[in-house]
């Protein structure tokens, strides 16, 4: 009972974070409705049990993610985006696509889950121990390549960002 | 035992490679002695050859020669083989010794000309394609004679291809043949494909085998199609149109070649099919008239030419007209009969012509000659005696051999009394217009210098019009700069270096031997074939027996199978025999006789006499008589019914139109077409990130919504 | 030598020795005259091998010679299969006949990107032969394809003003079509697992490979659409014009001597070869546009201002005559067809080596420009002459026995096609004539054509070899004829056409009212294509 | 506890990403005027190396890291492939780096990192492994597509390669989520065995979602349109990488998504796309002047043709040996032409445009010569590998009675010719604009050609041995 | 007791809200924001099917996508950053030079 209020205001404060991102002109409110998205997800994360994925969620996406964001949009001060009608065809097929896929999936999961698995509260726990079990036995190769993946960004942040002239 | 018939040929044929191809280095008597010894070669060995074969026992003959095959693709084969009987003997006699004749001729004539080897380079050519037409022993043999000699033709008429005419001539005459030669080809085909052979023997045997037709049958198809290459070939209605204008050739070629042997090919390749004329009644019947229409028309047309030698032409075809009467009435021997008569005279009174051009320094128009007799008496005696023996005098060759055609087409089962009467009316034209050209050309003044205003239309101006260097009467005479080039007509319509001179004179002896010898074979020639009706016994006739055995429709049955054995000549004088008897033979002979002298009397009438009466008739006939003198406009018709619409035809509908227009215009519109489309899809690529991105979503729902739709069909 | 162990690799040898010699010439010689010379020597070298083919070609043996199938790529399984019947042999030994002759021609005209050109030219013939002796159908497209870029560079690297426009449309007319041929042939070795022609065959003639009726008529017009355009056969080809007159002189020489050959020869070997029901199902049809091409060609050929746009749409009418024999399934029509290719090879390939010799001198090719050359250039005159008479089926030249063949055989096999056909002889003298008096007859209109001099020495060492050839192909025809007669029999008879006999000719011969013999005569002459329509 | 059989099956991947640091910091101890060829040769024996390591690795088949990666002849087909074309980019880049004034440690260095990506996608058989994989290989892709930063067209195709490239992986994440929801694993071969025994729509809208995902990476329609402006504007050296090698990696992907998971229902998903790739691809380059943009439509095609070998599901070893043989061929001939196309753009990328080859067979007669081959190749004349790839493909289609497939397939190949044709023309039948000299060959653009010529021909060739090997790894896919 | 499906149904709404803002927004921090968001939907449906097969995997799953978005959102912003530098714009409508 309490898992599905919860869920409900949670989800609730989502979709509306989501929508108020689309709805923002300027993009600092933007990124701020998705902070909040990402805020009341960590919550739901939370009422899964996924304890550890939570609260990397916040670090990672919240803190260190969107912060970046933020950085960024000062730097170029960015000011209110201009409507600008630059593409007809993101309209008339982006957004009917959109829908039509969007419909479909969501007729998926519904049908797709007749067996109605329903969860709540507690059900199932992700220790970050047993995360960290399973990141470093079974998943260990991945989490090294990783490594390289975030070596590379350094090296393209560091290239691209750099100012003209010192080449 | 052979008799290397091949040498008769062949040895034609070297003279012609080495004067064609060293000819150039050549002096003119280095050539001249090269041409004549290999036809006098030739000549010497078809007469030695001919000696023998007279001595041949019967069943020899007729004697093959087989020496290669030249095609033999599994049942189907040709062979370079040589087939010698009295027909193909009487031919190759004629060809070289007349040929020889016209060469030691030319050697004179065309002493002054340029590119004196190629003259006799050709005519050698010639000679080779002639007799390889006359003694080849299957008809693909035959062909190739028959298309080389239609190539010799072109070239010698072209001979003075500066000339614009002369050339035009040429292709003209080609041409014409090589439609006749269509027609040849199919009924080759037809050979090939109902007898599977071409060799004369088998092809007589097997056409043994049909019985004669009634209605049309596939001998009347071959014997048809066999006689449209005649028509070409023998300038026969509807393809004479070539032959006048091929005299734009130097004047011994319209001797040799259209007058005396290569027009009577197809006379010659009629009688070698007898076998299957024969059989074929309606081809027959179709070959006679057009013979006789053939000999009407042109005799009309002959009356009013004014130019020599067009006259001379137009009485050629009127006389191979008569040639095919015969054939088409089953009298295959009278008609060769007369074509070794014919040649003999016709031939005379070309070399005759050209030795009246000669003295008149290229003058062809006879208004202006006149009264040469006193200047080239020589010239003026044979050709009389050549008139007097086409008109059908009696005791000159032609009378025999006229005389007997015409009694054929009366009194033959394939003949009719229209036929005959017919010839007698040609023969009464023939008279006058012949001897008009004698009056004209020998009697009264002569008029070389004054022009005069004799028949409002120019006669041979209408012929070459297209000429540079000669307009109309005006003969211009050009700087005799260009002749020294090698190639300046000098006979031909203007007065080269020896055409200079005021009084016309006397050819030199190598031009009036050969016109003697001829004008003596002219008034003997007829002796060997005088008919029944006059105490002869057809000597001639009984000799072609063998190789043209006649059946009538009624006794084809039974003669059909011994076809060709020797006594199959009993039958026919039974035939003819029942049919009408020596008095009426005489009868028509005296009729004959009597047109003949009155053609010859109403020419002196207007020629000599009353001279002021043609141009009165003239202008009093008017259209008709100018129709006549543009030979019923003939050339006109062809040129507008057929050939400017062909070619209109091919530029702007074929060419123009389909070609361009339809092909490949909608070939590049196909191409533009898809350059557009091109440009279309472009679009897509807009260069927006947002429309991809729509894309991609668009596509991404697509593809959604089919996986789902498959999952839950 | 011992031929017998070398009879093997003669072939390959033949094939390969330009590419060679292309090597060779991209490395070795630097100035321009050492590279004609190589070239020279190099082409002729070929030719004088090639000849070791007739020489010890055995008439009666069946099947293919100098047969070599060596396996070569496993998946797919692809064979190095090169062998030459009666039809090839010919073929091969023409390509290299005329590549020296060709060399001479662009002796001079050439000069510019030398070293580059005779480079395309030796790769050309590689290719060409190639076409020829390929009897594994991979490896017949590869060479087919392979002929098509030397060809396009030389039109469009040397050509004159709208070469590009005419190499791109020959590249695109040739690609497009034969990429039709490369599905069917890829079907056919989904089907068979072969690209071995003799397998191939095998397979379909003794029902092994079952084709449904809607394949093997797709299959028939893959690789017929592809021929038809190389030959060209009307209504497809426009290209070949333009191709013309802007290629070189070699190139059209070669174009039209045998490239246009390998689309006959083509239809020849696979069309009839490997469908034969199919290929009498579409006679009618295909009959009917030979016919329409050779009228078609000819009357065009006549309009023509231009010297090689006649001589170009002259082929398209010749041509005409060869699909018109090969389509009539008798012996006397591929007999002639067959021959007729050779013959088009030398009086085409002559008359476009005459066309580029007085191009040397004026550079045009428009008829207008000229007239009254007789006078002062007799040699060429003449040889032109010969050229002539033997392109229009002069008897005792070369263009008369193919003709005369073709026509006889379509006869046979219907009336009205020989009859038809045989208004060409008509057509070919008009137009050659004509241009024949237009060119040397008259006087000299154009002042500039008096000075022109006569052809030297190394052009008529081009134009001899043709002539004589084209006098010894009339004369002595059975030289040639003995080997093709034997393979073209063999082809007639697998599609079971008519072959020659007399039996079954006079069986017909019932001297009965024969005039309108249309429908007796083809129930007769082809009781084998009825059963085989079945 | 790890077997050290294990480290052997990533020796590739670790070999590179040794000399892809090396490289890396190296860099900063050059002084600023010294030049930094060192640095590219470096690189290059890094890649020689790794390709050593991978024929080692072949050695030792089977899986590692707890059924991570699995090393098998498929993989190591891949590698090959992935890292002789970053050699090749690498060498072509040798004389680019110098003219462009680019930093040469992050350029070699990520391009090494990249190969490391590809690498890993081609023996990745657990889904998140890929999504790294593939995000290594893009990212740095994305980096290196925006490294002429002076160029405004370098970063906008950079950006919008980003943009769309994230916005596609999402796609992918999301389907791999939902097949992870599906079936409860991500492992290849698990997923395949759970699918076996019926399949959940679920899983459907997963394989949908994951085909939009790498369909976006190898650029076949309806995911494509990025393909020629990224192409355009990124440094030409990239474009021969990222059109080949990730490309190719990325197939490896499908293939293993599609056949190593048995995945149902996605036949006429490939048809179509196959179809409408090849004409889209073909068409927007009918009437293109700029040379890469040209090739970059081209290479849309020719992605379409790769997917009718997919399509051949009768014979799925046949369908797969030619995709992978295509996939090889095409990454020979088209970083051949790439490679030529960057030699001759020069400075600036100035010389990119049809008209300025105009007269190129006169002017440098060996690089028009090479273009050609490389051209043909791309038409698919015989005896060039791009004949024998559509060869196989259209074979393994009609094996599979995909007449008209093949059909659509045979007459855009037709149209196609148009268009290199074209290029041709105007190398070997225009008259030069300039006659100013093209820059003399130097040795690493030229080994590079090379190579890619010779490759070239030797599937043109003989094709058999590297046709052999596809058809020993399609069977290990397929077991 | 809240159904699976209901979570999955939400992150299918923020995956769509991601992919319109795509669509639909101009500048291009926020439509790189929008592809955040989306990797944050997928993330959620990780740890919803993570609970439902009672598999800890989920939860690595989505610790590594936040690795990836962490990389991809250095390198995104470096490039958004260099296109600024030369576009002087952050409108995506405007960026394009390159087309056709």
């Amino acid at each position: 009972m309490l898992h599905t209020v919860l869920f409900l205001v949670f989800g609730a404060i989502c979709v509306g974070g989501a929508i108020n991102l689309l709805a923002q002109k300027h993009p600092i409110s933007s990124a701020l409705s998705l902070i909040v998205v990402m805020g009341s997800l960590a919550c739901l994360y939370l009422l899964l049990g996924a304890e550890f994925a939570a609260i990397i969620q916040v670090i990672i996406y919240a803190g260190a993610i969107m912060v970046l964001f933020v950085f960024t949009i000062m730097l170029l001060n960015a000011g209110e985006e201009e409507r600008t009608k630059g593409s007809r065809i993101a309209t008339i097929f982006g957004v009917p696509g959109l829908l039509i896929g969007g419909l479909v999936g969501a007729w998926v999961i519904l049908r797709g889950s007749e067996d109605q698995t329903s969860l709540s509260v507690g059900q199932f726990y992700g220790s970050a121990e047993g995360v960290g079990r399973l990141l470093f036995r079974d998943f260990l190769l991945p989490f090294e390549v990783t490594s390289i993946l975030i070596l590379i960004a350094i090296m393209g942040a560091v290239v691209l960002a750099r100012p003209r002239g010192e080449e | 035992m052979s008799l290397h018939l091949w040498l008769i040929p062949v040895l034609p044929l070297a003279g012609a490679a080495i004067n064609g191809l060293f000819g150039r280095r050549f002096s003119n008597k280095a050539v001249n002695a090269v041409a004549l010894t290999f036809t006098a070669a030739s000549f010497a060995w078809a007469a030695m050859v001919a000696v023998r074969f007279l001595g041949m026992p019967a069943e020899q003959v007729p004697h093959l020669e087989h020496y290669a095959d030249w095609l033999r693709l599994g049942s189907f084969r040709i062979e370079f083989g040589l087939y010698l009987d009295q027909l193909s003997m009487v031919m190759m006699l004629i060809v070289t010794g007349v040929g020889f004749l016209i060469h030691v001729y030319a050697a004179g004539y065309m002493a002054h000309e340029g590119g004196y080897y190629r003259f006799f380079s050709y005519l050698n050519l010639f000679m080779f394609f002639m007799l390889t037409l006359v003694l080849a022993n299957n008809y693909l043999l035959m062909f190739v004679g028959w298309e080389g000699v239609g190539l010799a033709s072109y070239l010698l008429i072209g001979f003075y291809f500066r000339r614009d005419s002369a050339a035009n001539a040429g292709k003209k005459a080609f041409i014409t043949n090589r439609i006749g030669d269509f027609g040849f080809l199919v009924a080759l085909f037809l050979l090939v494909k109902h007898f599977g052979t071409l060799q004369y023997t088998e092809v007589f045997q097997k056409a043994a085998q049909y019985p004669v037709e009634i209605g049309a049958g596939l001998l009347t198809a071959i014997a048809l199609l066999m006689f449209v290459g005649a028509t070409g070939k023998s300038a026969q209605i509807p393809l004479y149109v070539w032959l006048p204008d091929a005299m734009e050739g130097p004047t011994p070629v319209s001797a040799l070649i259209h007058a005396a042997t290569m027009v009577t090919a197809g006379v010659y390749m009629v009688c070698r099919s007898n076998a299957i004329f024969s059989r074929a009644p309606i081809a027959l019947e179709v070959v006679a008239i057009i013979g006789v229409l053939t000999a009407l028309m042109a005799a009309t047309i002959g009356i009013t030419q004014t130019d020599i030698k067009r006259v001379l032409a137009y009485s050629t075809v009127s006389q191979l007209g008569y040639m095919f009467l015969a054939a088409g009435v089953a009298a295959y021997s009278a008609a060769i009969f007369h074509l070794m008569t014919h040649a003999f005279f016709k031939a005379l009174l070309f070399l005759g012509a050209g030795s009246v051009i000669h003295a008149c320094g290229g003058e062809q128009d006879m208004r202006r000659m006149g009264g040469l007799r006193r200047y080239i008496p020589y010239t003026f005696w044979t050709m009389a005696i050549a008139t007097l023996a086409i008109t059908g005098i009696p005791g000159l060759a032609g009378f025999f051999s006229k005389d007997e055609i015409l009694w054929q087409a009366f009194a033959s089962p394939h003949g009719h009394w229209v036929l005959w009467l017919l010839g007698a009316v040609t023969a009464f034209m023939t008279s006058f217009y012949m001897f008009r050209l004698l009056f004209l050309t020998f009697f009264n003044e002569y008029r070389g210098a004054e022009v005069e205003e004799h028949t409002p239309v120019a006669a041979h101006a209408s012929a070459n019009t297209q000429s540079p260097e000669h307009g109309g009467h005006t003969h211009t005479v050009p700087v005799g700069g260009h002749a020294t080039v090698a190639h300046a007509p000098q006979h031909g319509h203007s007065g080269g270096d020896h055409g200079r001179h005021g009084a016309p004179h006397e050819s030199p002896w190598v031009m009036v031997i050969p016109l003697v010898l001829l004008a003596v074979l002219s008034a003997v020639g007829g002796y060997i074939g005088i008919p029944k009706a006059m105490g002869g016994n057809n000597h001639f006739e009984h000799f072609l027996a063998p190789v043209m055995p006649s059946l009538a429709s009624d006794s084809a049955g039974q003669h059909g199978n011994n076809a060709l054995g020797q006594h199959a000549m009993e039958p026919r004088q039974e035939q003819t025999q029942s049919h009408a008897d020596h008095q009426t033979e005489l009868l028509l002979t005296g009729v004959s006789v009597l047109i003949a002298f009155a053609g010859a009397g109403l020419a002196w009438l207007l020629y000599v006499k009353r001279r002021d009466i043609p141009g009165r008739v003239a202008d009093s006939l008017g259209g008709l008589y100018r129709g006549v003198l543009n030979k019923y406009y003939v050339d006109e018709m062809y040129g507008a019914a057929f050939i400017r619409p062909l070619i209109g035809l091919s530029r702007s509908v074929l060419w123009r139109g389909i070609d361009q227009q339809a092909i490949d215009r909608s070939i590049n519109n196909v191409a533009g077409g898809t350059t557009g489309v091109s440009n279309g899809v472009r679009q897509i690529y807009s260069g927006n990130i947002r429309s991809y991105a729509g894309w991609v979503s668009a596509g991404a729902a697509v593809v959604v919504f089919y996986m789902v739709w498959v999952a839950t069909r | 030598m011992n031929t017998a162990s070398f009879n093997p690799y003669i072939l390959t040898l033949v094939t390969f020795l330009p590419t060679l010699g292309a090597v060779l010439l991209l490395i070795f010689p630097r100035r321009e005259r050492d590279i004609r010379w190589f070239a020279l020597a190099i082409s002729l070298i070929t030719f004088l091998l090639s000849l070791h083919l007739p020489w010890h070609y055995r008439n009666g043996a069946e099947g293919f010679q100098y047969e070599l199938d060596k396996a070569w790529i496993t998946t797919p399984n692809i064979h190095y299969h090169v062998g030459v019947d009666g039809i090839s042999l010919w073929l091969v030994v023409l390509t290299t006949f005329l590549m020296p002759i060709c060399v001479l021609a662009s002796w001079k005209s050439i000069h510019d990107r030398v070293k580059e050109f005779f480079i395309l030219m030796l790769l050309l013939e590689t290719a060409m032969i190639g076409v020829f002796i390929a009897l594994d159908l991979f490896l017949f497209y590869f060479f087919w394809e392979a002929t098509l870029i030397p060809m396009a560079l030389l039109i469009g690297m040397y050509g004159h003003e709208r070469r590009i426009y005419a190499a791109v449309k020959f590249f695109l007319f040739t690609m497009v079509a034969s990429v039709f041929m490369l599905a069917a042939i890829i079907w056919l070795y989904a089907k068979t697992g072969s690209f071995d022609f003799v397998v191939i065959q095998q397979m379909i003639a003794s029902g092994q490979l079952t084709l449904s009726s809607t394949a093997a008529l797709w299959l028939f017009l893959g690789f017929f659409v592809a021929f038809a355009v190389k030959v060209p056969l009307f209504p497809l080809h426009t290209w070949l014009p333009d191709a013309h007159v802007e290629a070189p002189t070699a190139g059209s020489i070669l174009l039209a001597g045998v490239l246009l050959k390998m689309g006959t020869y083509g239809l020849l070997r696979f069309n009839l070869g490997l469908f034969p029901d199919e290929a009498h199902r579409h006679q009618p049809w295909i009959m009917a546009l030979a016919l329409i091409g050779i009228i078609y060609g000819a009357l065009v050929a006549m309009v023509q201002p231009n010297m090689k746009k006649l001589i170009a749409y002259s082929s398209v009418s010749h041509l005409g005559f060869v699909v018109l024999g090969i389509f009539s399934f008798t012996q006397l029509g591929i007999d002639g067809a067959v021959y007729q290719m050779l013959n088009h090879g030398v009086s085409t390939g002559a008359l476009f080596l005459l066309a580029g010799q007085i191009y040397d001198r004026r550079h045009t090719y428009e008829i207008k420009d000229y007239g009254g050359l007789a006078t002062h250039m007799p040699v060429y005159a003449t040889f032109f002459l010969v050229i002539t008479l033997s392109s229009i089926g002069l008897p005792l030249l070369n263009g008369f026995i193919g003709e005369f063949l073709i026509l006889a055989g379509s006869f046979q096999a219907k009336a009205v096609y020989g009859i038809l056909g045989a208004t060409g002889v008509i057509w070919s003298a008009a137009y050659m004539l004509w241009l024949y008096q237009r060119m040397f007859y008259g006087n000299v209109t154009h002042e500039v054509n008096a000075t022109l001099r006569d052809i030297d020495g190394r052009e008529r060492t081009a134009v001899w070899p043709l002539a004589i050839a084209s006098v010894v192909m009339g004369v002595a025809p059975m030289v040639w004829m003995n080997a093709i007669d034997a393979a073209s029999v063999r082809v007639v008879e697998h599609t079971g056409g008519q072959v020659q006999q007399i039996g079954e000719v006079l069986g017909t011969g019932t001297p009965t009212n024969h005039l309108n013999q249309a429908q007796p005569d083809n129930a007769s002459s082809q009781p084998s294509a009825e059963e085989h329509g079945r | 506890m790890i077997p050290s059989a294990d480290y052997i099956r990533i020796l590739p991947e670790i070999v590179l990403a040794i000399f892809g640091m090396i490289v890396m910091v190296a860099d900063p101890f050059f002084d600023e005027k010294s030049d930094r060829h060192a640095l590219g040769v470096v690189s290059a024996i890094g890649l020689v190396a790794a390709l050593g390591a991978t024929f080692y690795m072949a050695q030792y088949p089977g899986t590692a890291f707890f059924n991570m990666v699995r090393v098998d002849a498929f993989s190591v087909f891949f590698h090959v492939v992935a890292i002789l074309v970053s050699l090749a980019a690498v060498l072509m880049s040798f004389e680019y780096v110098e003219r462009q004034k680019i930093r040469h440690g992050e350029w070699y260095g990520l391009i090494l990192l990249g190969t490391v990506g590809m690498g890993l996608m081609a023996s990745a058989i657990e889904l998140v492994m890929i999504f790294i994989a593939l995000e290594i290989s893009s990212i740095a892709t994305y980096i290196l597509a925006g490294f002429r930063r002076n160029a405004a067209e370098s970063s906008e195709s950079s950006l919008k390669y980003f943009l769309l490239g994230s916005f596609a992986t999402a796609f992918f994440l999301y389907g791999v989520a939902l097949m992870f929801g599906a079936t409860g694993s991500t492992n290849v071969d698990m997923i395949g065995a759970s699918l076996r025994n019926g399949a959940p729509t679920m899983a459907y809208l997963a394989m949908a979602l994951m085909f939009v995902g790498i369909g976006f990476k190898v650029a076949t329609a309806p995911f494509q349109v990025w393909t020629p402006d990224v192409y355009e504007g990124a440094p030409t050296p990239i474009v021969a990488l990222m059109s080949s090698g990730p490309k190719a990696a990325a197939f490896a992907v499908l293939l293993r998504v599609l056949f190593g998971t048995q995945a149902p229902g996605w036949f006429w998903l490939v048809w179509v796309s196959a179809v409408l790739s090849m004409c889209l691809g073909n068409l927007g380059a009918l009437v293109q002047s700029n040379v890469k943009r040209m090739l970059a439509y081209s290479s849309i095609a020719h992605a379409g043709y790769l997917l009718v070998a997919f399509a051949a599901v009768r014979h799925t070893d046949a369908g797969i040996s030619a995709a992978m043989f295509y996939a090889a061929s095409y990454a020979a001939m088209n970083v051949g032409a790439f490679a030529v196309v960057s030699h001759f753009a020069s400075l600036g990328e100035r010389y990119t445009y049809i008209d300025a080859y105009a007269g190129l067979g006169r002017r440098s007669p060996i690089l028009a010569g090479l273009l050609t081959l490389f051209l043909l190749s791309l038409i698919g004349i015989p005896f060039t590998g791009g004949f024998f790839a559509k060869f196989y493909v259209f074979t393994a289609a009609l094996r599979s009675e995909l007449v008209g497939l093949t059909i659509i397939g045979v007459i855009n190949s037709a149209v196609a010719a148009y268009y290199y044709l074209r290029l041709i023309v105007y190398m070997y039948m225009r008259e030069p604009l300039t006659d100013e000299p093209v820059v003399p060959v130097r040795f690493g653009a030229g080994f590079a050609m090379a190579m890619c010529a010779a490759a070239t021909i030797y599937l043109g060739v003989l094709p058999n041995r590297v046709l052999g090997y596809a058809l020993e790894s399609a069977r290990t896919l397929v077991r | 007791m809240v159904p699976l499906s209901w979570y999955l149904l939400l992150s299918a709404v923020l995956f769509a809200c991601g992919v319109a803002g795509f669509l639909l927004k101009r500048n291009i921090i926020t439509i790189f924001m929008s592809i955040e968001l989306m990797l944050n939907a997928v993330n959620l449906s990780f740890i919803a099917f993570a609970s439902r097969w009672q598999a800890l995997s989920g939860h690595i799953f989505v610790f590594f996508v936040m690795v990836v978005a962490a990389a991809e959102a250095a390198v995104g912003l470096a490039i958004i950053i260099s296109v600024f530098r030369t576009r002087e714009t952050l409108n995506v409508d405007r960026v394009n030079l390159l087309k056709l």
